[in-house]
């Protein structure tokens, strides 16, 4: 066939195209973000939820567990651990580790105090309280 | 080799491959203790094997687009590098640091290492993939700048190619978008959010732009078709790449604490992801077919060929078996999920790093190809890793399906635990995939040790 | 930009037809148009009427394809592949509305 | 699939010949073809999901689609159509010769798509006082994201009609310079075609 291929042309479709679907995921973001205030649970974000937050991180829990269904898949997910067990099971839970049981997936034992339990457990509770579209299908996550 | 500069691009390499057999390791150490959940505890945890694991993967397919680039810029441009110097000063640091953070995760317990690094002045680690101290990040960047004003000093004294400039829009892309890692605000929906704009615009977005430079450029050397052509078909591929993957950002913001509208968004544009991947296939076979010479390097051909298919299987196929919201609804975080990202990072990145190592080598190394034998054993390697990645995928599918039938889908859900228990016999034989790969890559890793009558350097 | 010219070119001007052709088609897309608007003026609903909804959108569709798009006198591929996406899109949303008006 | 590789290969390979005895040739850059394939492809599936989901929700969808503004979207049916026939006329003056008529005509076509958008903008503007947004129901999120994505697209289209407006008035389209003027042309058509499905789908359908 006799059509016409410039790089030309090409070019300037790939910039075209790319400067439209950027602007477009932008303009999309900026959506969400106005709209997130209806959904993520941000009027529960206390100081402990925070101080939660960063436990969760300085603790590489993402390392094993999935939350919202993001991390690894070696060990539970969390995003609805909170009605799941409720906070005393949690910080019984954490305290006990690691189990021993041989052969079986082992936790470390994080050597947090009450506070920091505490914490955890409030960060915990306030992704749980997150509209995720209703995600996880049941509670076992 | 036409500029003596590119010689920086050798130790690069080298150090790509190092990392990629230390990952590979690691990847290991996880596969078992998948099956035997104490192995390696208290020394080695899960979560620290993984962050090795998924950290080294990084930084050598960092390591291997960065050598790619020394390798290929110069003789794009047809000059020397702007500073080989500074070139080889970046090497020592991204690799002294790159050590130093594995040997922290592994040494240091975690929250110790977050606290001497000065993450209490501004938290960014402990989230997937970006678990690097505060330190390492800063220092990615400086690395990420210093070689991108060195690349881009480079071309702008040379030739300016499409290949060469795709490249750089590509790694530029990556150093901006890796700055979203510093951003970790207290809302977990803002943070998780804004954390796929690093992983999600890097591995669908930026990176494509990189691997599709990086065939385009080995496939102009390897087929000798005109340049013209293979230019035209990397815009088209790219530009359906951004066109199909940057609202495709959509797929990850279902469930997060995200409006509704993302479920239709992400859905109906990952759909379309698969094109690009499909039509960088058809793009390296026609190449191939409308060779105008026989290159000497049959096994570069090859690994460009795997990176074309594996790449659409991986990225493509596994990527769309559960993009859709409804599906993903079920497999979201499951095992279906790391079947892909298996695949997916073999098929487009690992494998397209390996290719550009397998052309360039050689001559980096002073021959156009290797001996015969030489590449018949990198072949098998080729061959070994690609199949037993296949097969890991298809047991870790089995297991995300098994998986999420038992805990998700049924009537009466079993806990995570439980259902861990059930799917352990696809656990071990991901594990004895994982160990041929192991072997695949032992195999590569003699073929560059294989002694023999070189092929005389040609000049293209 | 590359100017690229085949041998042939100077021989026809007919790709994109003539004037008076394009005129003609305008005045019948825009008759159509109306029929449309005035369906959903009228509260129009029904399996009869989106049917002819339907028809008129894909003979509209057609026009635009063949015509103003010139794919009338490409390679086949190509007024196959858009007229394909035209039936496959308008027959699928006739499924969609026919499984609604079952629920 | 064939024909693809075979497009995929070589461009100019194996000249189809059409009923007259004449070359086929495809109009404009292949690019855009494949730009606009694309283009399609997308449009495809959120009318099907449109579709689909009204499906399940028949009286929402037959309840909220009656207070959307029909006139308004007939008004804009129109423009577009118009628009697209004058971008049509101006390809001919451009294929005939005659650049600076082109050009013409391109500036009639750019009024009629700038009053889209003006009418659009209304639209969206009654829309948003009246408290629609992307999450206020299903039907509204479709509604915005299947005519703002489209309404993206008539701006991107403003933009390449101005360029091309631009290269007309200064003499550079002609029978032997038809690639810009006909790639243009085809997203052009492209953005009127998808808008003919869209408007008896979301505006009149119940």
């Amino acid at each position: 066939m006799s059509g016409t291929f410039t790089k030309a042309m090409a070019r300037n479709i790939f910039y075209g195209g790319a400067v439209f679907f950027f602007l477009l995921l932008v303009a999309l973001s900026f959506d969400t973000m106005s709209g997130l205030p209806k959904s993520d649970n941000r009027a529960n974000l206390t100081e402990s939820v925070l101080r939660g937050k960063h436990i969760w991180e300085t603790r590489n829990c993402i390392g094993c567990h999935t939350l919202l269904g993001e991390g690894a898949y070696f060990a539970p997910e969390l995003g609805n651990v909170y009605p799941r067990r409720g906070a005393e099971f949690i910080k019984a839970w954490i305290k006990s580790q690691p189990t021993g049981t041989p052969g079986r997936r082992q936790m470390p034992n994080f050597n947090l105090t009450e506070q920091e339990l505490d914490d955890i457990v409030a960060f915990l509770k306030y992704t749980s309280e997150i509209n995720t579209q209703k995600w996880p299908p049941n509670i076992e996550g | 080799m036409k500029y003596s500069s590119q010689s920086v691009a050798m130790p690069y390499f080298i150090a790509a491959i190092g990392l990629f057999v230390g990952q590979i390791i690691f990847g290991l150490v996880m596969g078992l203790q998948y099956v035997v959940g104490d192995f390696l505890f208290p020394e080695i945890p899960f979560n620290v094997a993984r962050m090795v694991h998924t950290n080294l993967l990084i930084v050598w397919l960092l390591f291997g687009f960065m050598g790619a680039t020394y390798f290929l810029v110069p003789e794009e441009a047809e000059t020397e590098l702007y500073s080989p110097k500074l070139a080889l000063l970046m090497f020592w640091i991204f690799l002294v640091a790159g050590a130093a953070t594995i040997l922290g995760y592994l040494l240091v317990p975690y929250s110790t290492l977050a606290e001497m690094t000065g993450n209490n002045i501004l938290a960014t680690m402990g989230r997937e993939f970006l678990e690097q101290p505060l330190l390492t990040k800063i220092g990615i960047v400086i690395v990420a700048l210093a070689f991108l004003f060195n690349i881009t000093m480079t071309m702008l004294k040379g030739r300016k190619t499409v290949i060469s400039i795709v490249l750089l829009m590509g790694l530029w892309g990556l150093a901006i978008f890796f700055l979203f890692s510093f951003y970790n605000p207290g809302n977990l929906v803002k943070d998780k959010f804004y954390w796929w704009w690093v992983v999600h615009l890097w591995v669908e977005g930026v990176w494509e732009l990189i691997m599709a430079a990086i065939l385009a450029f080995v496939l102009i050397k390897v087929t000798g078709v005109d340049r013209e052509v293979i230019e035209k078909w990397l815009y088209v591929i790219i530009t359906l790449a951004l066109v199909t993957g940057l609202i495709g950002t959509g797929h990850h913001y279902f469930w997060i604490g995200t409006p509704e509208y993302w479920q239709w968004l992400g859905s109906v544009f990952s759909a379309l992801e698969p094109i690009p991947f499909f039509a960088m296939t058809v793009f390296a076979f026609n190449m191939v077919n409308r060779r105008r010479r026989e290159h000497p390097n049959k096994a570069a051909v090859l690994w460009a060929l795997g990176t074309g298919v594996m790449a659409f299987l991986g990225a493509g196929v596994w990527g769309f078996l559960h993009t859709l919201a409804p599906v993903n609804y079920y497999t979201h975080g499951s095992q279906i999920t790391a079947a892909h990202g298996h695949m997916a990072f073999y098929g487009a990145y690992v494998l397209v790093v390996l290719t550009i190592i397998s052309y360039a080598m050689p001559l980096l190394r002073g021959r156009a190809a290797n001996d015969e034998r030489a590449q018949v054993c990198e072949m098998w390697g080729f061959w070994l890793m690609t199949i037993s990645m296949v097969f890991i995928t298809l047991f870790l599918t089995a297991a995300g399906i098994l998986q999420v039938w038992l805990q998700r889908v049924s009537d009466t859900p079993m806990p995570f635990m439980a259902v861990q228990d059930q799917v352990s016999l696809f656990y071990w034989m991901r594990l004895w995939a994982g160990v041929v790969f192991a072997a695949g890559l032992v195999t590569y890793l003699a073929s560059f040790f294989v002694k023999g009558e070189s092929k005389p350097l040609i000049h293209a | 930009m590359r100017n690229h010219e085949s041998p042939t070119r100077a021989l026809h001007h007919s790709d994109h037809g003539t004037p008076l052709r394009a005129t003609v088609i305008w005045v019948v897309l825009i008759a159509a148009t109306i029929v449309t608007w005035s369906v959903g003026e009228n509260g129009g609903s029904g399996p009869a009427v989106v049917g002819l909804l339907f028809a008129i959108a894909f003979g509209k569709g057609a026009l635009i394809i063949l015509d103003y798009m010139a794919l009338r006198r490409a390679p086949l591929m190509w007024p196959l592949l858009a007229l394909g996406w035209m039936t496959l899109v308008c027959a699928l949303i006739g499924i969609a509305y026919w499984k609604g008006l079952a629920a | 699939m064939n024909t693809c590789v075979q497009t995929l290969v070589s461009p100019s390979a194996a000249p189809a010949v059409a009923s007259d005895g004449s070359a086929r040739r495809l109009p404009g850059d292949l690019a855009i073809w494949f730009f606009i394939l694309a283009e399609l492809l997308a449009f495809g599936a959120f009318f099907l999901a449109y579709a689909f989901a009204r499906a399940n929700n028949v009286e929402l969808f037959n309840e909220q689609q009656l207070a959307l503004d029909r006139n308004a979207g007939a008004l804009n049916t129109i423009l577009l159509l118009t628009s697209s026939y004058l971008v049509v006329r101006a390809v001919q003056a451009a294929e005939a010769g005659q650049s600076r008529r082109a050009a013409t005509w391109i500036a009639g076509g750019f009024a009629c798509g700038a009053g889209f958008v003006v009418v659009k903008l209304f639209e969206y503007v009654a829309k948003f006082a009246a408290g629609v947004s992307l999450s206020s129901s299903t039907f509204h999120m479709f509604y915005l994201i299947l005519t703002f994505f489209h309404f993206m697209h008539v701006i991107l289209g403003l933009v390449i009609l101005a360029a091309l407006w631009n290269g007309a008035r200064k003499g550079r389209y002609g029978p032997g310079n038809m690639n810009g003027i006909e790639t243009g042309a085809a997203y052009w058509h492209m953005v009127d075609l998808v808008w003919l499905i869209l408007f008896p789908l979301v505006y009149v359908m119940r």
